[in-house]
Formats: C-alpha cells, structure tokens, sequence
C-alpha cells in the first residue's frame, strides 16, 4: 500500500487507534484527577473507547453479535452509574466531599 | 471513498478533543458537558459504521439518561471549579503517566503487529452485514443471547431495589459534622 | 405579491437579522449599561432574598437514577417488537414471546416495588 | 449523502428550507395561539396592528431583536449563551428525519454540457433507516438545554424550574419510548416512510386467518392502537412542556421557570425550541397514528395516476404528487397544532406531585399494558387458524 493511503482509505486499524487514544485519555483521567464524578465520567469514557472497537469489529468481520456486545456494556455502564452515582451522593450528603483521597479513610 | 474519509477525520478529531477538555477542564459541570459532546461524536461514528439502531441508543441512554444524571448531580452539588483538579505528588504523577504510556506502546504495538492479519479480509466481510441491520440484531438478540438479555434484566432490578436503598439509606457508624 | 407574502419575507429579513446581531453580541458579551441591582438575581423586584446554594431535595436525582434503569428495560424492548412478528412466522414466536413476558414480568415487579416503597412519592 | 455534487447541494438546500420553514412557523404559531387563545376565552387578542393583528408577527420581532442582551452577575458566561442554541438544534435535526410527503423523482437532464442522471428525492431533511429511534434520541438531548439554561443563568429559581422540568421530561419519555412499542411491533419497522406505506388503503384487521374489511375507514393506526395514541399524544405534551404540564413554567410558584433570566433574542431561541418540540410531536403522531403524508382512501399511486390525467411531463407528475401529498400532512398537522393551542388554554395546571404520580403510576403501567396486550393480540392472531 503506498502511504497516502492511510489519509483517504479509511480500515479496521483507524477504528482501533482512535479507540485506543479515547482509552488512554480516559484511563490518564481516572489517574490523575481527584473529583470522584469526574473519575466516574472518565471511565464511562473508557466504556465507550471499548464499544467502538467492538462496533468496528463488528462492521469489518461482518457478525452482528459485536454489537449486541455492545448493548450489554451500555446497559452494564448504566447501570454502574446509578449505583456510583447513588453512593457518591450518599457520601457527600454526609460528608460534602468528592475528593478521592477523602473515601480512603472511609472504614469501618 | 474521499467524502467517508472525511467524515472519520473531522468526527475522529470531534470525538478527540472533547474527550481531551473531559479530561482537562477544572470545572466538573464543563467535563460532563464535553462527555455529552463525545459520546454524541461516538454515535456519529456508529453511524459511519452502519450500526444505526445502536447509534441510537447511545444516544438514547448514554446521551439522554446516564449524562443527564451526571449533569444533574453536579447541579445539585452546586460544584463549580475547583481549586486543584489534578492530584498532587509529582513522582506518582510521573509513575501514572508513565503507566498510561506503557500501556499504550504496548495496544500501539499489539496493533502494528496485528495490521497484516486484520486489515486484508475487511472489505469482503463488511459487505456480509445488511445495509440496516436492526433486524438482524434482534433476531440475533432473542436466540443466540436470550440468557444474557434475562440476566441483565434481573440486573436492572436489583439495581433499581439497590439505588433507592442507597439513596434513602439513614444512620450508620459515622456521627453527622 | 399578496399580504401574506410581504409579511412572511419582512419576518424572515426580520428572524435573519436578528440571529446575526446576537451572534455578534455574545462575541461580545453581555452590554453593562446601567449599576446595581439590574444584573441580580430576578425575584420579582425585591432585593435578593436567596443564597446560591440552598437545598434541593434529593427526590430528582432519585427519578433521574430509575428513569435510565427502566429506559434500559424499554430500549431492550425495541428490537423484540420489531422482530416479534418474524419470530411468530418462523414457529419461534412462543420462545421469544415468553421470554419477553419474564422480562416484562420482572419489569412490572420493579415498577411495583418503587412504588410500594414510596420511591416515586411527592409531596 | 449524495452521487454527485447536483444531489449534495440539493440534499443540504433541503436542510435549509425545513430549517426556515421551522422558524417561519413561529411567528405565525404565535399569532394563533393568540388569537386562539382570545376566541376560547372570548377575547379580541392582538388586532390592532395591521388587518387581524397579522402585523403583531413584526412587531414582535422587532421587539425581540432590540431588547438589550444582558448577562446577569451570577451567570455562568458560556452556559448562559450556549443554552438559547442548543434549544434549537436538536428540535430541528429531529424534526428533518420526519417524512412529509411522496419522494420527488426527475429525470435524466442535460446541464453545462454533461447528462446528469436520474434522481429521487425523498421529501424529508434526510432518511435515516431507524427514524423513531433517531428522533427519539435527538430530541432526549433537550434536557442539556434546560439544565445549562437553569444552572448557567445564576438564579435559584432558574435552577428550581430546571429541576423539575429534566425530571418531568424524563418520566414522561419513558411511558412516550413504551406507548410506540405497540406501533414497531404492528409495522415491524423502525422507519416513518415504511410506516407509512404500511397504512395505505381501507382498514382490514387480519386475523385468525381472515380478513375484516371496513372500507369507511381509513388503513391508519389510530385503530389498532387506540390507547397506545392516548398515551403517545399525552407524553408529547409533557414533553413539549406545554399546559397542562407546564410545571417548569409554574408562574404562581417559580418566576418563569429556567428561563427566568432570559429575554430579547436568547428568549426567542427558547420560544423557537419550544414550538420545535410540539412540531415533532405533531409530525409524529401523525405519522403513526395517521397515515402520515398519505391522502385519505387512496394511495400515492391513485393520486399519481390522477395527477398523469392532467400534468404533462413525468416531473411534473411527480411534483404534483407529492405537493399534494405535502398538503395531505400540512392539513393534519394544522389540526394537531391546532389541538395543543386548545388544550392549553381549556385545561388547568397539574399539581408536580399529581404530574409525576401521573407519569409514572398511570401512564406506564397503561403503556406496559398496552404492550403486553398487542403482543398477544398479536401472537394469537398469527397462529390460531
């Protein structure tokens, strides 16, 4: 293949890649910040960089079940969310605090 | 060929930038909104993957109910920017960026090594799919995964009895400051 | 040209021009003509009463939680109507069917058990 | 979206015109609501500018134009301006999936010295294959606005009537998403065009193996989900925000709900989605209820080859049809409007607690009802012979 190829030839690969950067930038996300919500949203993130590469998985090896993978990890993600969600209001309606470091000393 | 090109480049550089400003920006309520932009560039991209029926839900759960939950959320906490963002101690920081590095060398790798393999049969198969292929989904859906299709409802709810326990839980070992 | 074409195109100069000028004018932010109390908070003319931050009770984000579940269930309903009816032509339609009727079932038990907790009550 | 560059500028000029069209039905919606309103409650309305107060129309947009565009001290800057625009956008891609008449067809022509070949233009911003569950998501995107109108401008009574106007929006899109599973399962379709070619020719209900024909009425369906239409059409108005659910607005109680802080252009930029919302409505429920663009006991090639009696060429004939077909749609979604202004200005306005207990003890189990019901009715008239 020559090398302009990857500019206007669109595969599998460049699918995968901005999957994979969409990961990355989730996962540095959950890493380094400290708002336990904005942890929460970086990994939805990370959910959603996966459900890409299993829709382009699914276009490019022509099965249907890449995507019915995918709505079971949108509904997981829901579903993770609610109940994060649920608990992170909890500790703040108590605490009024979503700082990360903060739900290390929550023992006991 | 050029026009869906096109369409991968400008989406690609949407769905990148405003997962960037979700990492990026101090205040919360401007992440979640970023996440709202991305996850409707991700739908956009479903579309150019010819997965209509699931560009749709993604919009419809993830766009319309789990990000309105989280906007609302940041609402009702009133959270505005904060003052440090960013966790503190430049040696973890170091180590965490460094991990996230290692780990993408080794999916950039994995991905270099794997192009020979993937990439020739891609054009043949993607013509196998139908052109809208919400039919074919569901009939996949109600014989091939029934048993996870029930599971997952019994998951809903249990969530839902879980929340609303949650939500209304009173007392426990920590005195109210 | 009748009555109705001449407003119809006057309205839309109108519509049009208005949209540009607002557009340059959030490039330029709001206009501060006028001090004081003009740019508080509007509570019907008395001086502002209210705190940002007062409380809001926590019954939203609890519908807001139930909405995506049961949004969930409804969205898992989709593909199940739309292919009932070939279901029922190839003899798979009882399977299916009463497999949709447990997840109905477990549904409606949901719905039900949100309101007998009193979940979903405002008072 | 298009073959060649003929078909790409035609397909985004079409965007354009529903765009405008949109925004041109505004000004005039508003008159009639006024003017509506004033006969209901046995009134005059506006009529002193121009003949019947048509020239209120400009009147009030220069009004709105020459406000003075004001950011409040608390607002949050780029909310409190992002808000009045995302208003309008998702109304307006979601209104451009619905189909609103008979495809246009032209023929091969010769142009700048080249042949540019046949085209078909469907009548609609753009046919995407799963139409509700495109429509439905779009415009579940109108929450945002709300909540960045309501935080953004500062005010705790703005943030109050956001509050309650996601939450109502929320529950009224569940029992709107079940009240239509009835409707997917009788068509087997996601898309509107289908749908409504589903609904062609006089009511015949088959089933047990045969057929009852009831030539009086049309193919719509109206008749084979009654309650689903209930239920369908009650949502829209919770949705649209409208009386009797306009609890966001709930004047006695919040000042004007999240858009207190709003006014001149942004406040018609709200007023613009509003009218957007009960657009889409109107739109949907008269494509599945009732038969869409088609004309009343015959179908589009009826009045096509009705129209081939007098037209001249094959363009002409297609033209015609599908104006007629416009005009079809036009005259029932006139009506359904129609219904919105008047329903707001007969009933009251529910308590929030009644408005939710509605939501979701009422309305949803109905709709589960209704599900549970048409498949079975669907089942057992498929099999039992």
């Amino acid at each position: 293949m020559p090398s302009t190829d990857v500019f206007t030839t669109i595969t599998l690969q460049h699918y995968l890649v901005l999957s994979a950067a969409l990961f990355m930038i989730g996962l540095t996300g959950v890493l380094l910040r400290r708002n336990v919500i904005v942890i929460m949203m970086c990994i939805e993130l990370m959910l959603n960089a996966v459900n890409l590469s299993f829709i382009a998985f699914s276009k490019f090896s022509g099965r249907i079940d890449g995507q019915i993978m995918v709505f079971f990890v949108l509904t997981i993600a829901a579903a993770e969310a609610a109940v994060g969600l649920a608990l992170i209001v909890c500790i703040f309606k108590r605490f009024r605090e979503v700082n990360i470091r903060f739900f290390e000393h929550l023992k006991g | 060929m050029t026009a869906d090109a096109f369409i991968f480049w400008f989406l690609s550089l949407i769905t990148l930038g405003s997962a960037l400003s979700v990492m990026l920006l101090a205040n919360p309520v401007y992440s979640a909104l970023s996440l709202v932009m991305t996850m409707v560039g991700i739908s956009a991209l479903f579309v150019t993957l010819g997965a209509y029926f699931i560009a749709g839900v993604q919009l419809i759960v993830y766009a319309g109910a789990v990000m309105v939950l989280f906007v609302m959320v940041l609402m009702l906490f009133d959270l505005r920017a904060e003052l440090q963002a960013f966790s503190r101690g430049q040696i973890s920081g170091a180590l965490k960026l460094a991990t996230v590095g290692a780990l993408a060398g080794l999916i950039g790798g994995a991905l270099l090594l794997s192009a020979g393999n993937v990439a020739e049969p891609s054009m043949a198969e993607a013509a196998k799919l139908p052109p809208d292929a919400s039919k074919a989904l569901g009939i996949v859906l109600f014989t091939r995964h029934i048993f996870g299709f029930e599971a997952l409802g019994v998951l809903l709810l249990v969530i839902a009895i879980g929340t609303v326990a949650l939500a209304r839980a009173k007392g426990g070992t920590h005195a109210k400051h | 040209m009748p009555l109705g074409g001449v407003i119809f195109l006057a309205v839309f100069i109108a519509l049009f021009g208005a949209l540009l000028i607002v557009l340059a004018r959030a490039a330029g932010g709001g206009l501060k003509t006028g001090t004081g109390v003009k740019f508080d908070p509007y509570e019907c003319g008395i001086p502002g009463q209210e705190k940002r931050d007062t409380k809001i009770s926590v019954k939203f984000y609890l519908t807001a939680i139930l909405f995506i579940l049961f949004d969930i269930e409804i969205i898992f309903m989709y593909p199940w109507a739309i292919t009932f009816r070939d279901f029922i032509f190839s003899g798979q339609g009882l399977v299916v069917g009463i497999a949709m009727l447990v997840f109905l079932l477990i549904f409606i038990f949901g719905l039900f058990w949100e309101i007998k907790s009193k979940a979903l009550e405002w008072d | 979206m298009g073959q060649d560059i003929f078909e790409i500028v035609v397909n985004g000029l079409k965007l354009i015109v529903i765009f405008l069209l949109m925004v041109q039905a505004v000004p005039i919606l508003v008159w009639v609501e006024r003017r509506g309103s004033a006969f209901i409650q046995n009134r005059l309305g506006p009529n002193r500018v121009g003949p019947l107060g048509l020239l209120q129309l400009l009147a009030d947009a220069v009004k709105f134009l020459t406000k003075e565009d004001m950011l409040p001290n608390q607002a949050v800057r780029f909310l409190f301006y992002a808000a009045p625009v995302t208003a309008l956008i998702p109304g307006v891609i979601a209104y451009c999936a619905i189909p609103l008449g008979t495809p246009i067809s032209i023929e091969a022509f010769e142009m700048f010295g080249r042949s540019w070949g046949p085209y078909v233009f469907p009548m609609q911003g753009f046919d995407i294959g799963v139409g509700i569950v495109f429509v439905l998501g779009v415009s579940s995107l109108a929450a945002y606005t709300i909540l960045m109108a309501g935080w953004g401008s500062g005010n705790k009574f703005s943030l109050m009537g956001a509050l309650r106007a996601s939450a109502q929006m929320i529950s009224y899109e569940l029992a709107l998403g079940l009240s239509i599973v009835g409707i997917i399962m009788l068509y087997g379709t996601f898309n509107l065009t289908e749908m409504i070619n589903a609904q062609q020719g006089a009511l015949t209900y088959s089933a047990f193996g045969h057929q009852l024909a009831i030539p009086a009425l049309p193919n719509w369906g109206l008749f084979y989900q009654p309650l689903g239409f209930i239920l369908f059409f009650a949502a829209t108005f919770a949705e649209a925000n409208r009386l009797p659910f306009d609890l966001a607005e709930g004047e006695a109680e919040l000042v004007a709900g999240f858009h207190t802080e709003y006014g001149g252009f942004k406040m018609l930029m709200f007023f613009i989605g509003e009218y957007a919302h009960m657009m889409i409505a109107c739109g949907l429920v008269v494509t599945f209820f009732f038969g869409g663009y088609l004309v009343p006991y015959m179908t589009p090639e009826q009045v096509q080859s009705w129209v081939a009696t007098w037209a001249s060429s094959p363009n002409a004939v297609s033209a015609w049809t599908s104006v007629i077909h416009l005009l079809s749609y036009f005259v029932k979604f006139a009506f359904f409007m129609w219904f919105f202004i008047w329903v707001r200005w007969t009933l009251p306005r529910f308590r929030y607690d009644q408005l939710m207990d509605l939501g979701w003890k009422t309305m949803l189990p109905w709709a589960l009802a209704n599900t549970i019901l048409t498949a079975l009715v669907v089942y057992f008239a498929h099999t039992i012979k």
